[in-house]
């Protein structure tokens, strides 16, 4: 029984670190559960359930997707760079690196609207024309888990727009960089989803 | 002693929100007492539909020979002429259990206790992020319009259990429902998100916004069964969601992660709705947990036995609540091997539930108890949790599973916890804390009226279903005339149906209780029943905001009949100690 | 009703109905003992003006010991339970030399295949009848469940066998019935609007009878 | 044992003691490790089992250093570590279990 009665104490530690972080990062473990559920569902479908499945190179078009890998990692670094502008208080830094991120981002989802219809139309599966959701599991799987990455992708772009607006009225500074540092902690969230994405749909 | 109830507003809150239209104070309100107080409204009316749908569903059990008295005014694609049909039948099983589990029990353990007691017994102003707060109702509600839509649409409501298993599920042809799969699972997938929002902020809270001096081992019971649950629900919900989504894609764009005709695994369907749905059943049943302990704390004027013993528990069957979800699946072809090792960590599940029940029992030891009507449900609460957590032991243990997996020993089962449980103690809760959300007390004489007709009326009502269970009645069957061995079993059927008429006869004395105490019940003093816990030391109601000052806590939660304090049987968590003195009381 | 499990007319049934009654008789003595606690309790410490609660918060000897005990039931209860669930489900733990069937589920039938007079499934003269399962009684049966459309649950309640059929799987079920007799195959999962109706005819016979019975059946495909 | 969180007070509780530059480095890494794994997938030279694990290994690596650079919690309190790695046994539990029904 602790009975010190001091008269002020401040309130409880927690976790140190500001309420939006903490409340980031307990949404981001839910996102954890939720992409666990699709990725780990095309494991066992893949993988435990012995079906047939192609070789993914022999039906998606491999090196346009890593050129895309590529483009989320520079948009995450812009992100990051944006942040560190926000903390030193490099107004032109912020607006120049938010908007590089934006674009990149979006640059991102025009590539997989890209590979989308090129699939969808110009691929062959399995002697149809075609490769869809349709097209067995491999294909339900492969746009399940894409096609929400990418749904992720566009929430993101749709907030890093509206950062980027925020940025050009002068809102963020060294004084207020939390809202560009939890937008930020989401955006890497998606970049780190897509890394293990990329590896297990496009190279295994 | 009358109170006084500080009615100027909070000014000292810092929240500059007391010009408030009337919309955004009591509909789009971001006040996490607001919040609560909808989400009670809410889920008591689900709770009356998931009954009536309940009551439906015992008439056709008990005479399936006779035509249903009123049937007439539903429309005939329901009830055709008089007789309920099979796939009516079929989506009153499945849509009882959905409502009750998703749409009543769920959101009133969390949406309005986790809402209402966080920020209070926490010693905060409000949530960490109230805006989200509001989502998370507001989500709620076109959930349950689509649920009820479900209905009316052609081919009626789902049916397929509220286990969705696939491919029944999955495809209309085999199922006759069409649309209602569909929309259910829509609704489902807005419950998940607004379940995933309130767990981000009940967690949130409960680690960065204590109070000063509310160390993790002085907070309350409740909130400790709170924050876990909320951890349970944000690691479950998001699989049940993506399940669903890949079971909405076999349903609607030909897809086929579950059916086997397209090499999708039927079984692979059982094992996500598992994963999500165990640690479901812990969400179900430990904030339920957290009243009672506190219920019994303050109704017994001792402090809770065996406190840490108490968090350890809900830790425990929080975590193994992840790994023991095989034991629903023990006769669905699951690999055997694999059986085994659900048994094992099964049966030790239990153990944590042991000690809870023991815990509560040394609680009331020694007491000094105040049979008031929370505490008359919180006692029974373990009366009946003991008697489910019992029969469950018969489920784990695989060989007599074998013979009782879903028969109506399984019906019992889960209703003694989720009814029994769960909903005893949530009456409990209603009757312990009405007087702080409203700032009025619910009649105690017509609280034991209710107390006891319930306690009747639901033993008979499930008790006997153990036996129907031992008999071989299996689950989910419209007529169980057809069978051999399931002969001579019609008395009982029927006896539990009138029983079950008149158990929701029972809601109505607590509906009638309910709303009258909001308008004409007695005024509630800020602590009506000598509570320690930070909320009794505010107004009732609270204001917007709660404190004028954060308050400072200096001892445990449930510091009752403390031999130093002389002048009273409770120390609040914020009475500083060299102040309290013989002349400190007041009350 | 009679509280009562139904007659048992299985091998292993016995097996099973005797771990209904032991952990009954577990739980019945934990169930008395909260219940009976929980009423004197109420009677003995209902509150009296003047009275004092015990202050106490807990003891460490009493709770390791409710933990422990419990504990060590269930891990007894456990131990024998996985020995006799390997025994019934493991596919390995099968008895050799049974006799084989095959029963398709579908809505809302149990199409059932013989072996016909060789005894041996997948030969020409297999021969199918619709809800009529009639198998030899003291000899070892083996049942490999398929289902054509959703998940079923075979339950014979007297021979203490249920086990879903599930679409794509081929899932065996073995038991050994100690007497003739005539019961009911049961659907015990939800499977559509007829599942309440689904049942099938299951008649018991001595060996020289099922003979008899499959040679006719035979003849007349 | 009661306040066990109190006490294991991270060290580096002030956010950003990193200096900017190293951004770019772990980009280099980053993008390094991608054309690696597109190489090692694309020749195909290995055999199988290899290219898997090593393709796995390099993802987790490229993960890690996103989340501990790029998403800061090399720099947090452990305690928010803890937040962060809290659901990995889940997922792991959910994969491993569903995989031994077909594995076993």
């Amino acid at each position: 029984m602790a009975h010190a009665a001091t008269a002020a104490r401040p309130p409880e530690r927690g976790l140190d670190v500001y309420t939006q972080k903490v409340g980031m990062w307990v949404f981001l473990c839910s996102e954890v559960m939720f992409f666990a559920g699709l990725i780990g569902s095309y494991v066992v479908l893949r993988f435990g359930a012995s079906s047939s499945w192609a070789e993914p190179n022999e039906v998606l078009n491999v090196t346009v997707t890593a050129i895309n890998t590529f483009i989320l990692i520079c948009s995450s670094v812009t992100m990051v760079k944006a942040f560190a502008a926000a903390e030193a208080g490099d107004q032109k830094g912020i607006k120049t690196y938010l908007l590089a991120t934006t674009a990149l981002g979006a640059l991102f989802l025009g590539v997989q609207v890209y590979e989308y219809y090129e699939l969808i139309f110009h691929q062959s599966w399995a002697g149809s024309h075609g490769f869809t959701p349709q097209a067995g599991l491999y294909g339900a799987t492969f746009f399940t888990m894409t096609g929400f990455h990418g749904f992720h992708v566009l929430l993101g772009v749709i907030c890093l727009g509206w950062a980027t607006i925020r940025a050009y009225q002068g809102h963020w500074g060294a004084d207020n960089t939390h809202g560009l540092e939890v937008l930020g902690l989401y955006w890497h969230f998606v970049d780190l989803v897509w890394i293990i994405l990329f590896t297990i749909v496009y190279l295994i | 002693m009358a109170t006084i109830v500080a009615e100027a507003p909070g000014q000292a809150t810092g929240h500059a929100e007391h010009e408030q239209s009337f919309l955004r104070k009591y509909i789009f309100s971001s006040d996490h007492k607001i919040i609560a107080i909808q989400f009670l409204f809410l889920t008591l009316f689900f709770l009356a539909v998931g009954g009536l749908l309940a009551m439906m569903m015992r008439y056709q059990i008990a005479w399936p020979d006779q035509p249903i008295p009123g049937g007439g005014i539903l429309p005939e694609s329901m009830v055709a002429s008089g007789y309920i049909l099979p796939e009516f039948y079929n989506a009153l099983v499945t849509m009882h259990g959905s409502i009750m589990v998703f749409l009543a029990i769920m959101p009133m353990l969390v949406g309005v206790y986790a809402n209402y007691l966080i920020p209070l017994q926490l010693g905060t102003h409000d949530m960490a992020f109230p805006r989200l707060n509001m989502y998370s109702f507001w989500l709620m509600v076109p959930a349950g319009i689509i649920t009820l839509a479900s209905f009316w649409v052609i081919g009626g409501a789902a049916g397929a259990g509220w286990t969705l298993y696939a491919p029944l599920s999955a495809r209309p042809d085999l199922t006759g429902v069409e649309l209602g799969q569909v929309m259910w699972l829509v609704a489902l997938i807005f419950i998940g998100l607004s379940s995933i929002l309130g767990s981000v902020n009940y967690i949130t809270t409960t680690i960065n916004m204590r109070a000063p001096g509310m160390t993790w081992f002085r907070m309350p019971l409740t909130i400790w069964a709170l924050f876990i649950t909320a951890i349970l629900a944000l690691l479950a919900m998001p699989v049940l969601s993506a399940a669903g989504i890949m079971l909405l894609f076999d349903q609607t764009l030909g897809t086929s992660f579950f059916l086997p005709e397209g090499g999708g695994q039927p079984l692979l369907w059982q094992h996500l709705f598992w994963f999500f749905g165990h640690p479901e059943v812990y969400i179900l049943i430990l904030p339920a947990m957290g009243f009672v302990s506190e219920i019994l704390a303050t109704g017994s004027r001792k402090p809770v036995f065996g406190y840490k013993a108490m968090v350890w528990a809900i830790v425990a069957i929080a975590f193994l609540g992840f790994i023991v979800w095989g034991h629903h699946m023990f006769m669905s072809g699951m690999n055997p091997t694999l059986g085994l090792s659900f048994t094992v960590s099964t049966l030790l599940i239990a153990v944590p539930s042991a000690i809870k029940t023991f815990n509560w029992m040394g609680t009331m030891w020694r007491g000094n108890l105040k049979l008031h009507t929370p505490m008359l449900f919180a006692i029974s609460f373990v009366a009946l949790f003991a008697i489910g957590g019992l029969s469950g032991v018969f489920m784990a243990a695989t060989p007599v599973d074998i013979y009782i997996h879903d028969t109506y020993f399984i019906v019992a089962h889960l209703h003694y916890v989720l009814f029994g449980g769960s909903l005893f103690a949530l009456f409990g809760a209603i009757y312990y804390w009405f007087p702080k959300m409203f700032g009025r007390m619910m009649s105690e004489k017509w609280g034991k009226v209710h107390f006891w007709t319930t306690f009747v009326l639901y033993n008979l009502v499930f008790f006997p279903m153990h036996g129907l269970g031992m008999v071989g009645m299996m689950r989910r069957i419209y007529d169980s005339t057809g069978y051999a061995h399931l002969e001579g079993i019609q008395d009982t059927n029927q006896l539990i149906t009138v029983a079950a008429f008149g158990l929701y006869l029972t809601g109505f004395i607590f509906a009638f209780n309910f709303f009258w105490s909001i308008f004409k019940g007695k005024k509630a003093s800020r602590n009506p029943w000598d509570a320690t816990t930070l909320e009794w030391q505010t107004p009732s109601p609270p204001k917007h905001g709660n404190w004028d000052e954060v308050p400072v806590v200096y001892h445990g939660p449930h510091e009752y009949s403390h031999p130093d304090v002389l002048d009273k049987d409770w120390l609040a968590q914020n009475e500083r100690p060299d102040v309290v003195s013989p002349a400190a009381g007041s009350h | 009703m009679d509280w009562a499990l139904p007659p048992n007319y299985s091998t292993f049934g016995v097996q099973i109905d005797q771990l209904f009654w032991i952990i009954f008789v577990i739980t019945g003595i934990a169930f008395v003992l909260v219940e009976a606690g929980l009423i004197l309790f109420i009677v003995k410490y209902r509150s009296r003006t003047g009275h004092k609660a015990y202050y106490t918060h807990g003891s460490n000897k009493l709770e390791i010991i409710w933990t422990v005990v419990p504990a060590l039931v269930f891990v007894v209860l456990g131990v024998y339970s996985a020995g006799l669930w390997a025994d019934i489900k493991n596919p390995s733990n099968m008895p050799e030399g049974a006799i084989e069937f095959e029963v398709r589920a579908k809505q809302f039938e149990w199409n059932i295949v013989y072996p016909g007079p060789d005894e041996i499934l997948g030969t020409g003269d297999d021969f199918e009848v619709l809800n009529q399962f009639h198998f030899p009684a003291g000899e070892p049966v083996i049942v490999y469940l398929e289902a054509e459309d959703v998940i079923h649950s075979f339950f014979i309640p007297e021979l203490r066998v249920k086990q879903d059929a599930v679409p794509g799987m081929r899932i065996p079920v073995w038991f050994d019935a100690t007497q003739t007799g005539e019961f009911e195959i049961a659907c015990a999962e939800l499977c559509g609007l007829g599942h309440y109706r689904m049942e099938a005819a299951v008649t018991v016979h001595e060996r020289a009878d099922f003979d008899a019975w499959q040679a006719s059946r035979a003849l007349a495909q | 044992m009661s306040e066990a969180g109190e006490h294991t007070a991270s060290v580096a509780s002030s956010d950003h003691e990193h200096e900017a530059p190293k951004y770019m480095l772990i980009w280099l890494y980053l993008f390094i490790l991608t054309v690696a794994e597109v190489g090692v997938a694309l020749l195909d030279v290995l055999p199988k089992w290899v290219i898997v694990v090593s393709l796995l290994a390099m993802a987790v690596w490229k993960a890690v250093l996103v989340a501990m650079y790029y998403m800061h919690l090399k720099f947090e309190p452990s305690r928010l570590r803890l937040v962060a790695v809290a659901p990995l046994p889940a997922v792991a539990i959910m994969i491993i279990v569903i995989m031994m029904e077909y594995v076993l």
